[in-house]
């Protein structure tokens, strides 16, 4: 199941769905709004979805991910709006039998999430500058690309200069 | 079938959805426009002359009815278009 | 931080612990009690650990992991006792700026503390037997072995037969 | 420095602790122990015999005084020993 949301997300309801008796081994992933990226300093994130494609394809990667390694359970939520630091904006459980599967299979729903998702984030710096983060490599269907953005790509973001 | 010199004189009227960059550069988050572009790439360039979009095709996928779709594929009367900007969510 | 503990894990408290403004990835994983191993159906588990080298050991790992992967925070508590299905028996976090740090981090820590930490398990099983779990290899020093016993190795855990 | 044979004929005081299978089939957690085992392989060779312990060297790790020891260290009055069985945490 994946889902986009507006609202806070509360990682203890989310992993109570991912129990099952056979479930020996369930990790998590949850990506917090962090105080600086590649060198700037970070005052808050926005997230912005296009939610219908982004379900549908949130969906097909955590249902994917499920049948691939074997999986007990799978669930993604990812937030939209304005966060803070330190707020999670993105929340992945996968629980599987052994530990190897749900390591394996929570790393590969945040990978294709980031990659795949038309999911879009917009950093507002200290400076008052703000930038919307992206790689061009993500635009190539199929293509995988660095975890994070490089110095070198985000030079092709375009940098909005705030209003005085 | 059209043919496709048919097709480059006909007018559609299409649905478009900005996101991201895109709709801050474009200054809205939808709107309905008529336009004799037939295919998503026509249509993106004719877009991006008009307001001046930094990002290219290579960059961008195109969504068509809430399917990842092909930039040559033509469009249909009523279409629902969405360029899609690089992603980064997470 | 590495700690044993007689009572039951409680996952959110620990969470908080990991939180840092330049921590962007923060990755868990829970070991749960499963109610099958090698094919035989499991009642309970019964963990025992010689505690003062338990926690050297596991504080050693830990203390590493944050050393060699920049994390910003890790930690691992290990339940010891008698564990009914679906529980707790050990949960590990760490918080780094970038998630492949936390991922590796958190492998390694259960990883290593599987193979190192003087911890012990008894499985109980439906059909009224008990063994405990361990592989030959486990015992040496310096060795990796596979993440979970095999059926061949589990032939060289004495089994000892309950009571009827 | 003590010489090897004397060593050998000496009586030393042990704590030993047992853990997991070990605690089993000793049928208690911790004794004390005179022995005139020279070292831990000796000592343990010495009670593997004597309580039919199934675990052979190669399969253990042995810790003296809380530190991971070698099995050839001499032993010393009062040494706090455990040998430690293939662990199984997780």
């Amino acid at each position: 199941m994946f889902r986009i949301s507006g609202s806070p997300i509360n990682p203890e309801a989310l992993k109570t769905q991912l129990a099952a008796a056979g479930a020996g081994a369930c990790v998590t992933f949850e990506g917090w709004v962090r105080d600086h990226n590649e060198g700037k300093r970070v005052r808050r994130l926005e997230y912005e979805a296009f939610v219908s494609m982004a379900e549908k394809e949130g969906a097909c990667i955590v249902a994917g991910a499920r049948e691939k390694f074997g999986l007990d359970h799978a669930l993604c939520i990812h937030r939209v709006g304005t966060l803070e630091i330190g707020q999670i904006a993105v929340w992945v459980g996968a629980s599987a039998p052994h530990r190897d599967e749900a390591f394996a299979a929570c790393r590969y729903i945040i990978d294709e999430v980031k990659h795949r998702v038309p999911i879009w984030k917009k950093e507002h710096y200290i400076d008052g500058d703000s930038g919307w983060v992206h790689c061009e490599h993500c635009a190539q269907p199929g293509r995988h690309h660095a975890a994070e953005t490089t110095p070198g790509e985000s030079t092709a973001a375009p940098r909005i200069k705030a209003a005085p | 079938m059209r043919k496709s010199s048919n097709v480059s004189t006909e007018t559609r009227n299409i649905h478009l959805g900005y996101y991201a960059v895109l709709r801050e550069q474009r200054g809205l988050s939808e709107e309905r426009l008529a336009t004799a572009a037939a295919t998503p790439r026509a249509l993106y360039e004719e877009l991006r002359a008009r307001h001046g979009f930094r990002l290219g095709v290579p960059q961008l996928r195109v969504v068509v009815n809430d399917e990842f779709g092909s930039w040559d594929t033509p469009l249909q009367e009523g279409d629902h278009v969405v360029f899609i900007p690089p992603v980064a969510g997470g």
